[in-house]
C-alpha cells in the first residue's frame, strides 16, 4: 500500500465523516459549515482523479458560491418559526436501508467495469489540433459538445429569471436583496479593495489559460462573480437594479455570441457551431472571454437573490 | 348508384348537418319547427334505396361503412316515421318552453346517432354513433332539470357507458378475430361461431347490449328515465332508441349458427324480464311507469326471440325480432304521446282521445287484427310448442292485464278543466303515430317471405291470439277490485340496491383518498421513490 | 471496440431545419430577455407559430422521405460529437405541442398581454420567456440524440417550469413549486447518475451508438433502472406524484396548461426513448409489469381521488394523473414475450396518440377552467351553476375536452384507447384491458359531475367578475376540436409514428 | 483497490447520503444541502469513470470531465433557485416547510400526518 493510497483512504473516510455530520447535524448552522469543508475535500477527491479542471470548479462554484448562498440563507431562517417535527424512527430506519441498497446497487455498478474499458480520449485527443486548442475538456466544452455547452448557458440564465421571478411585483425593476455591509473602514472594506484586482487578474489568467490548460470560463466566471458579490457587500460600488440594459446585455452575451458563432458556422463552416478552419482558436478565445463576463454577471446575481428593494430614484 | 348512395348518406348527414347549424343561435331559435323534416331522408332512404347498399368513407386501409340491410331497413323505416312525428309533436311541445337550444341539439344528436347505427356497417362506426345516441339520449333524459331528472340522467348514462365498456371490449376482440383488417360487423359476427374467445365475446356482446335494451336485472334505467324525459323525448327513447341494441344483437350475434347453451340462457333471461316487467308494472301508478314496465317485459320478449334462434340456428329469428322490434317502436312511440295529449285534454273531450289509445294499447297484448297480434304470430312461429310458448302466451296475458291498468291511470290524469283540449300540433302527430301503427305491420308482414307461415287471418290463429287478451281482461277487473291491497314498489325496483353499492364505492373512494393523501407526505413519496428503485433495479437484473 | 468508431449517421438533407427548431425557441429566450418589456411577448408570438411551421415542415419530410431526419452539430460525429434526429414519434408530438403552444400563446395574451406604453412587468416578463423556454426544451427533448443533452434539456424544462408554478407569488403556490423543484432535481440527478454509468460501460452517449452495443450486466441496468425511476418522479407517475396536484391545479390558466399538457411529457418521451429506442431487450417481463402496474395504480388512484374532488383545477390535476397512467401501459404492451424485446409499433403508437391527445384536451381543459375561475372568481364545483349559460364556448370546449378523455370517437383518446385494448387482445394480458375501460368509466364520472353542475342553473343571477375575450375561449374550443378530430389521423397519417424506428414493422396498426 | 474504485465506492456511498438526507430531513434548506452532497456523489462517479478511461497521455477522459462540469454549473443554478423559493416562502408565511399543505391547493379531507 502506497502512501497515495493511505492517503486516498484517508481523504474518503474524511469526506464520508464530514458528509454524514452535515446531514445529521442538528444545527443547520453547522450544517452549512460542515458542507462547506466537505466542498474543499471533494476538490482534493477532484485532483486525485486527475480532473483538475472539476477541481477548480467543484471548489470554486461547490463549496465556495453554493457554501455562501447557504450561509446567507441559514442566517435568514433563524427566524423562521414552527419548524417541523423530525422524521419518525421507522421511516429514517427504512429510508436508511433503502438509501443502503441503493447505494449498493451503484456500488455494485460502479465495481463492475467492462473488461475493455472503452474511452474517447485517444480520439479527443486526436482531433484536438484541428481546434488549436490544447486543454481536452476545453476541447469538449467548446468543439465536439458545444452545444451542450451553449445549452446550458440558457439553462443558468432561466434559472435567474427564476428567481428573480419571485420578486413580489412592485418589486419588479429593483434591487436585489443583497445585504450590504456598508462601514468604512471595516475589515471587509480592506478585503474588498485588496482583493478584486487580484482576483480579476486570476480570473483573466484563468479564462485565457483555459485554452490550453486547466481553467476557462466557469472557473473564471466565478472568481470574477466573487469578487464582485465582494465589492457589493462591502457596499464598494452599488447593487444594480435588475432592469439595467447593461445588466442584461452582459447576462446574454455571451450566449449570443456562441449562438452568433454556431449560426455563423452554418454558412461559413459547415455546421452548426461548427467553427471555420484556422480561425477556431480566435473565435473559441471570443466566446469564452464573452461567457466568462456572463457567467461571473449570472452568478452573482444568482447569489444576490430576487429584487426586494425598490430603486432609489 | 350515386344516387342511391347519396340517399344513403343523406339518412344521417342531413341530421348532423342541422347539428352543426345550430351553433348559430339564428338558426338555433328556428330548430324546433324544423325537426320533423329531420328524419326524412331516413325515411326517403328506406323507401329507395336498395337492400344491400352501402357506402364507405376514409382511406383505403382504414374506414367506415356504412349500408342497409334488412333488419335495418326495418327498423330505420319504422323509427323515421316515429321521429318524424315526435318531431312535430316536439315543436309543438317546446312552446313557450325554456331551453329550446339544449333540447334541440340533444335531440338531433339522438337522431344522427339513431339513424346512423341502423345503417353503421362496421364496428368503429357504430360505436361512434352509440355513444354519440347516448350522450344526446342523456341530455334528453336531464331536460326538465328537476332532482328526479338528473338522478335519472347519472343513471342512464352511468349504465350507458359501462354497457358500451362491455360492447368496445367485445369489438376488440372480434376485431383480432377477424383475418385482415376488416372491421365490418358482417365479417365478425362471421368469425364469431369458430372463435377461440367466443364465450368471452358472447358474454360482453350480451352484457352490453342487454344492459343498453334494459335487460333485467339491468333494466332499472328505463323506468326512471322515461319517466324523467319530456313526452316527445320519451316517445323516441322508449320506442326508436331502444331498439339500437336489439339491432346491434340481430347483427353480431350469429343467428344462423345454433348454440344452444347460450340461446337457452338468452332465452330465458328475456322470458324473465317479459314476466318481471309486467308483475312490478302492475304495482305502478303513473301511466309513463306502467308504459315504462311495459318496455321492460317487451325487449325481454325481443331478446327472447333472439334466444330461440339462437338456440335452433333458425336465420329467421333475425327477422322475426325486428319485425316485432318495429311494431313496438310505433306503439310505444304512440302511447308516450298519449300521455301527454291526454294529459291536456278535459273530460269532455276525453273518450274521443281514450279510444285509439285503448286500442294500440290492447293491441300490444295481441288483440286479433292489430299489428300487435300479428307480430306475436310472427314470432310464435320461432317459439314453437315448448315452454317458451307457454311463457310467451303468459306474458300476452300480462300485457294485456297491464295495458288496462295502463289505460284506467291515463284516464285519471285527464285535464282537471273539463273543456281543456289538447292543442292540434299534439293531437295530430300522436294520432299520426297511432293509425301508422295499426297500418305498418301489415305493410311490413308482406315483406317477410311468404310460404313457411300459416295464414294469419285463419280463425284458429284468430282464437290462438284473442283468448290471451280476454283472459288478460277479465284479471284487470280482478285486480280492480283488489287494488288497494297491492304493494307498492319504488320505480327502477332494484336500484335501491345500487343505493348500497354507492354508499360502498364512496366509502371506498375515500379510503383511496385517504391512501393518496398519505402518499402524498414527502417522506412517504421519497420512500416510495427508493422502493420503486430497488424494485426496478431487482426486477431488470433478476431477468 | 470497432462497433464505436462505426458512425452511424450523417447530416440529411432539410436536417437544418432540426437546428432551428433549437435555436429559435434559444434566441427568442435571450432575445426577449435583452429587450424585456413588451419585446418578450411580440418575440413568442412570432416564433411560437413558425415553430408550429417548422414542426410541421420536418413531420411532411420525416413522412415523405420515410427515414429519420439527422443533423451532425458542429460536424463532429457521435460519439464525439452530438446528433439531433427526427424520427415519426418526435415530428408527431413535436408539431402536436407546437399547436398547444401557439392556443396557449393566444389565450396567455389576454392575461400576460402588456399595454403599449406600459413598463416591464414581472409576470409577462417571465411568462414569455419561460414558455419559449419549454419550446426549446421540450424540441431538444424530441429531437437530441445524446443522452446527457437530453439531461441538459430535462435541466431547461425543469427550470422553465417551475416558475411558471408560482408566477402569481401566493404562499401555497410557492410551496407547490419548492416541492416540484426539489422533487424534480432528484429525478434529474437519478438521471444524471445513469447517464455516468453508461458512459463507463460504452463511452458514448449517443442514442443509436448505444443501442448497437448496449449489453445486459450489472453497470448497464442498474443504469436504466436509476435513470428511469427518476424520469418516473418527472413525469408525476403515481406513487411520485406529490408534487403534481397542488402545482398544476395551483399555476396561472396558461401555465397549468402548459405544465399538464406538455411538461410531464418530455419526461415520458425519455422513458420511451431510453426502453424503445436505447435498450429495447432489456426491461423483461418482471420490469413490463411493474411498469403497467404503476400506470394502472394511477389510472385508479387519480381517478378517484379526482371524483371527490371539490375544486375544478384539482379536479383536472388528478385527471392529469390519471391520464399519465395510460401511457406507462404501452410497456407490458409492447412487450413480446418470445423474442423479450419492445416492440415499436402497435402498443408505443396508442401511447403516443393518447399522450397527444392528452395534451391538447388537457390543455384545453384547464384553459376553460382557468376562463370560468376568472368569470366567478372561484373554481368550486359544487357552486357552477348556471356557468354554461354564461359562457357556453367555454363549457362546450371542457365537455369536448372530456370526450377525448373518456375516449369516445372519433377522439384521439378513442384511437388510443382501441390500439391499447387490441393489443391487450393480442398479448392477451386482459388485465389491462379492465383497468382501461374502468379508467374511461371513472373519467366519464367526473365529467358528468362538472358539467351536471355547470349547466344546472344558478341559485342566484351569475354575476361574471370579469368579461372573457372571446379568443381565449376559441383558443380552448380550438384545442379541444384537435383533441377531438385526433382520432381521425387513423385515416392517414397515423403510420408515421413508426418511422424511422429500427424494427418499425408496417403491419397490424389500424 | 486503485483510487479509482475507492472514490467511485465514495461516490455511492454519498449518493445513499444524500438520499438519505433528502428523504428524513424535514427543513427545505438541509434538503437542498442533501441534494447538493447527492449531486457530488454522482459528479464523482463521473470522475471515476473518467479516471478510469485515462489514455493517450491524459489523466482522464475529457469528455465526462467536461459533463461534471455542466452539471456542477446546473447544481449550482438550481441550488440558487430553491434557496430563493425557500426564502421567498418564509417571506410570505414567515415558515419554511414542505410538509403540510396548508394552501388552498389541496382539499381538506385528507388531513396530514
Amino acid at each position: 500500500m502506497t502512501i497515495l493510497s493511505i492517503f486516498d483512504i484517508g481523504l474518503v473516510v474524511l469526506i464520508l465523516a464530514v458528509g454524514a455530520a452535515s446531514i445529521g447535524m442538528r444545527e443547520a448552522f453547522s450544517a452549512v459549515i460542515g458542507f462547506v469543508v466537505y466542498g474543499l475535500l471533494l476538490s482534493i477527491a477532484w485532483v486525485r482523479l486527475s480532473a483538475v479542471d472539476v477541481a477548480l470548479t467543484e471548489a470554486a462554484i461547490g463549496g465556495g458560491m453554493t457554501g455562501m448562498l447557504m450561509l446567507g440563507a441559514v442566517a435568514r431562517l433563524r427566524f423562521a418559526k414552527g419548524n417541523d417535527s423530525r422524521t419518525s424512527l421507522p421511516v429514517r430506519l427504512a429510508a436508511g436501508i433503502l438509501c443502503a441498497l441503493v447505494a449498493a446497487g451503484l456500488a455494485i455498478a460502479v465495481l463492475s467495469p467492462p473488461e475493455v474499458i472503452p474511452t474517447l480520449a485517444p480520439m479527443a485527443m486526436e482531433n484536438l489540433p484541428q481546434s488549436g486548442l490544447g486543454n481536452p475538456v476545453a476541447g469538449v466544452l467548446f468543439v465536439y459538445r458545444a452545444l451542450d455547452t451553449l445549452l446550458e448557458k440558457v439553462v443558468l440564465i432561466l434559472a435567474l429569471l427564476g428567481v428573480w421571478s419571485l420578486a413580489p411585483d412592485r418589486m419588479w425593476g429593483g434591487i436585489p436583496g443583497l445585504r450590504v455591509y456598508a462601514q468604512p473602514n471595516s475589515k471587509l472594506t480592506f478585503l474588498a479593495q485588496l482583493l478584486p484586482p487580484v482576483g480579476i487578474v486570476v480570473a483573466v489568467y484563468m479564462c485565457w489559460v483555459g485554452a490550453k490548460e486547466p481553467g476557462g470560463a466557469f472557473q473564471g466566471g466565478t472568481v470574477l462573480a466573487a469578487m464582485w458579490l465582494l465589492v457589493m457587500i462591502a457596499g464598494l460600488t452599488s447593487v444594480p437594479s435588475i432592469s439595467q440594459r447593461w445588466l442584461r446585455l452582459l447576462l446574454v452575451a455571451g450566449p449570443m455570441i456562441f449562438l452568433a458563432i454556431g449560426i455563423a458556422g452554418m454558412v461559413l463552416a459547415n455546421a452548426f457551431l461548427a467553427y471555420p478552419a484556422g480561425y477556431a482558436k480566435p473565435l473559441i478565445v471570443a466566446v469564452e472571454v464573452a461567457l466568462t463576463l456572463s457567467i461571473g454577471v449570472a452568478l452573482g446575481l444568482l447569489a444576490a437573490g430576487p429584487p426586494e428593494r425598490v430603486q432609489r430614484p | 348508384m350515386i344516387g342511391q348512395t347519396t340517399l344513403l348518406a343523406s339518412a344521417f348527414v342531413v341530421p348532423f348537418g342541422m347539428l352543426l347549424l345550430c351553433l348559430w343561435p339564428q338558426i338555433l331559435n328556428r330548430m324546433p319547427s324544423l325537426l320533423a323534416f329531420a328524419p326524412i331522408p331516413a325515411l326517403a332512404a328506406v323507401l329507395l334505396v336498395a337492400t344491400d347498399s352501402s357506402f364507405a368513407i376514409g382511406s383505403a386501409r382504414f374506414h367506415l361503412t356504412f349500408a342497409m340491410d334488412r333488419p335495418g331497413a326495418m327498423l330505420l323505416g319504422v323509427s323515421a316515421l316515429l321521429w318524424i312525428a315526435a318531431g312535430a309533436y316536439a315543436s309543438q311541445y317546446l312552446q313557450n318552453r325554456p331551453n329550446h337550444g339544449r333540447f334541440v341539439v340533444c335531440w338531433l344528436m339522438t337522431l344522427t346517432g339513431c339513424v346512423g347505427v341502423f345503417l353503421a356497417a362496421d364496428m368503429v362506426g357504430f360505436y361512434f354513433l352509440l355513444a354519440l345516441l347516448t350522450l344526446g339520449a342523456c341530455g334528453l333524459v336531464i331536460y326538465h332539470e328537476t332532482p328526479s331528472a338528473w338522478r335519472a340522467g347519472a343513471v342512464y348514462i352511468g349504465l350507458a357507458l359501462l354497457a358500451e365498456a362491455f360492447l368496445l371490449m367485445a369489438f376488440v376482440l372480434l376485431a383480432s378475430e377477424i383475418p385482415g383488417n376488416s372491421l365490418l360487423i358482417r365479417d365478425a359476427a362471421a368469425a364469431l361461431p369458430t372463435s377461440p374467445q367466443r364465450d368471452l365475446i358472447l358474454a360482453l356482446l350480451i352484457a352490453g347490449f342487454g344492459m343498453k335494451a334494459g335487460l333485467v336485472p339491468f333494466h332499472f334505467w328505463m323506468p326512471l328515465a322515461y319517466s324523467a324525459a319530456p313526452t316527445p323525448a320519451a316517445a323516441v327513447l322508449s320506442g326508436a332508441v331502444v331498439k339500437a341494441s336489439i339491432l346491434g344483437m340481430i347483427r353480431f350475434l350469429p343467428l344462423g349458427t345454433a348454440l344452444p347453451d347460450w340461446g337457452t340462457a338468452i332465452a330465458a333471461a328475456g322470458l324473465f324480464a317479459a314476466l318481471y316487467g309486467v308483475v312490478i308494472g302492475i304495482t305502478q301508478r303513473s301511466p309513463r311507469l306502467v308504459l315504462a314496465y311495459s318496455s321492460v317485459s317487451q325487449m325481454g320478449f325481443i331478446i327472447a326471440i333472439i334466444g330461440m334462434g339462437m338456440l335452433t340456428g333458425d336465420g329467421r329469428a333475425a327477422l322475426a325480432a325486428a319485425f316485432y322490434a318495429a311494431h313496438h317502436v310505433l306503439v310505444k312511440g304512440a302511447l308516450f304521446l298519449s300521455v301527454g295529449v291526454i294529459a291536456a285534454t278535459g273530460s269532455r273531450r276525453l273518450w274521443p282521445m281514450l279510444l285509439p289509445a285503448a286500442i294500440i294499447a290492447v293491441g300490444l297484448g295481441g288483440l286479433p287484427l292489430t299489428g300487435g297480434a300479428l307480430a306475436k304470430f310472427v314470432a310464435d312461429e320461432l317459439l314453437g310448442d315448448s315452454t317458451a310458448s307457454t311463457i310467451a302466451t303468459l306474458s300476452a296475458i300480462g300485457t294485456t292485464l297491464l295495458m288496462l291498468q295502463f289505460l284506467r291511470h291515463l284516464a285519471s290524469t285527464a285535464s282537471q278543466d273539463p273543456q281543456a283540449t289538447a292543442n292540434a300540433g299534439l293531437v295530430w302527430p300522436w294520432l299520426a303515430t297511432a293509425a301508422v301503427s295499426l297500418v305498418v305491420p301489415w305493410t311490413l308482414y308482406l315483406t317477410v317471405p311468404r310460404g313457411t307461415l300459416p295464414d294469419p287471418l285463419s280463425a284458429a290463429v284468430l282464437w290462438k291470439a284473442l283468448w290471451p287478451v280476454l283472459l288478460g281482461g277479465a284479471l284487470a277487473m280482478a285486480l280492480w277490485r283488489w287494488w288497494r291491497s297491492m304493494p307498492q314498489i319504488p320505480k327502477g325496483d332494484i336500484i335501491v340496491a345500487l343505493d348500497g353499492g354507492v354508499r360502498a364505492a364512496v366509502t371506498w373512494g375515500k379510503a383511496l383518498q385517504r391512501t393518496d393523501s398519505v402518499l402524498r407526505q414527502w417522506p412517504a413519496a421519497t420512500v416510495s421513490l427508493l422502493i420503486l428503485t430497488v424494485a426496478l433495479g431487482a426486477a431488470v437484473l433478476a431477468r | 471496440m470497432p462497433d464505436a468508431n462505426l458512425l452511424p449517421d450523417a447530416t440529411t438533407t432539410d436536417g437544418v431545419f432540426l437546428v432551428l427548431a433549437i435555436v429559435l425557441p434559444a434566441a427568442g429566450v435571450l432575445l426577449s430577455f435583452v429587450l424585456g418589456g413588451r419585446y418578450a411577448e411580440r418575440i413568442a408570438l412570432v416564433l411560437l407559430p413558425s415553430g408550429f411551421i417548422l414542426a410541421t415542415i420536418i413531420l411532411v419530410d420525416v413522412w415523405q422521405s420515410g427515414h429519420r431526419l439527422v443533423y451532425i452539430v458542429g460536424d463532429w460525429k457521435p460519439p464525439l460529437g452530438i446528433a439531433l434526429r427526427a424520427d415519426g414519434l418526435s415530428a408527431a408530438m413535436m408539431v402536436v405541442m407546437a399547436i398547444v403552444f401557439c392556443a396557449v400563446a393566444i389565450f396567455a395574451y389576454a392575461d400576460f398581454g402588456t399595454r403599449a406604453g406600459s413598463a416591464e412587468a414581472r409576470a409577462p416578463f417571465a411568462f414569455w420567456i419561460l414558455l419559449m423556454a419549454i419550446w426549446g426544451a421540450m424540441n431538444l427533448i424530441f429531437l437530441g440524440g445524446d443522452l446527457f443533452t437530453l439531461y441538459v434539456a430535462l435541466e431547461l424544462l425543469t427550470f422553465a417550469a417551475v416558475p411558471l408554478v408560482c408566477l402569481d407569488g401566493r404562499a401555497e403556490t410557492l410551496q407547490a413549486a419548492l416541492r416540484y423543484l426539489i422533487f424534480a432535481l432528484l429525478g434529474s440527478i437519478l438521471y444524471l447518475v445513469g447517464t455516468a454509468l453508461l458512459y463507463g460501460s460504452y463511452a458514448t452517449l449517443d442514442i443509436v451508438l448505444l443501442s448497437r452495443q448496449i449489453r445486459a450486466e450489472p453497470a448497464t441496468l442498474v443504469a436504466a433502472a436509476l435513470m428511469t425511476i427518476g424520469l418516473f418522479a418527472k413525469t408525476a407517475l403515481f406513487p411520485l406524484h406529490l408534487w403534481l396536484p397542488p402545482a398544476h391545479a395551483g399555476a396561472p390558466a396558461a401555465a397549468s396548461a402548459v405544465l399538464s399538457a406538455v411538461v410531464v411529457k418530455g419526461s415520458f418521451f425519455l422513458v420511451v426513448r431510453l426502453w424503445f429506442d436505447v435498450m429495447p431487450g432489456m426491461l423483461g417481463g418482471a420490469g413490463a409489469q411493474l411498469f403497467g402496474a404503476l400506470g394502472a395504480a394511477a389510472i385508479i388512484f387519480g381517478s378517484v381521488v379526482a371524483l371527490q374532488q371539490q375544486r375544478l383545477k384539482l379536479l383536472i390535476a388528478y385527471s392529469t394523473v390519471a391520464q399519465i397512467g395510460y401511457l406507462f401501459l404501452i410497456f407490458p404492451l409492447a412487450l413480446d414475450a418470445a423474442s423479450g424485446q419492445l416492440q415499436g409499433s402497435g402498443a408505443l403508437t396508442g401511447g403516443i396518440i393518447q399522450a397527444i391527445s392528452h395534451a391538447t384536451a388537457k390543455a384545453a381543459m384547464f384553459m376553460a377552467a382557468g376562463l370560468i375561475y376568472a368569470a366567478l372568481g372561484h373554481d368550486r364545483i359544487a357552486e357552477l351553476g348556471g356557468i354554461a349559460r354564461a359562457l357556453p364556448m367555454t363549457i362546450f370546449a371542457f365537455a369536448l375536452g372530456g370526450v377525448s378523455l373518456i375516449g369516445l370517437p372519433p377522439s384521439g383518446g378513442f384511437l388510443a384507447k382501441w390500439i391499447l385494448l387490441e393489443a391487450t387482445v393480442a398479448t392477451g394480458q386482459w388485465w389491462w384491458a379492465l383497468v382501461i375501460l374502468a379508467g374511461g368509466l371513472f373519467t366519464s364520472c367526473y365529467m358528468f359531475i362538472v358539467l351536471s353542475r355547470a349547466v344546472a342553473p344558478s341559485g342566484a343571477p351569475l354575476k361574471l367578475k370579469t368579461a372573457v375575450p372571446k379568443y381565449q375561449e376559441a383558443a380552448a374550443l380550438a384545442l379541444a376540436l384537435t383533441s377531438l378530430l385526433l382520432g381521425l389521423v387513423a385515416l392517414g397519417p397515423i403510420d408515421i409514428i413508426e418511422v424511422g424506428r429500427p424494427d418499425s414493422i408496417m403491419v397490424g396498426s389500424r | 483497490m486503485n483510487a479509482a474504485t475507492l472514490f467511485g465506492l465514495c461516490g455511492a456511498a454519498l449518493v445513499g447520503l444524500g438520499l438519505y438526507g433528502l428523504v428524513t430531513n424535514p427543513e427545505p434548506l438541509r434538503k437542498i444541502l442533501a441534494f447538493n452532497l447527492l449531486g457530488s456523489g454522482v459528479f464523482l462517479v463521473f470522475g471515476v469513470v473518467a479516471k478510469r478511461a485515462a489514455a493517450s497521455g491524459l489523466g482522464g477522459d475529457p469528455v465526462p470531465q467536461a459533463m461534471v462540469i455542466t452539471a456542477i454549473v446546473v447544481a449550482f443554478a438550481a441550488t440558487a433557485m430553491a434557496i430563493a423559493l425557500v426564502l421567498r416562502l418564509l417571506q410570505e408565511t414567515g415558515r419554511s416547510t414542505l410538509s403540510s399543505d396548508t394552501s388552498a391547493a389541496t382539499d381538506t379531507a385528507g388531513a396530514d400526518s
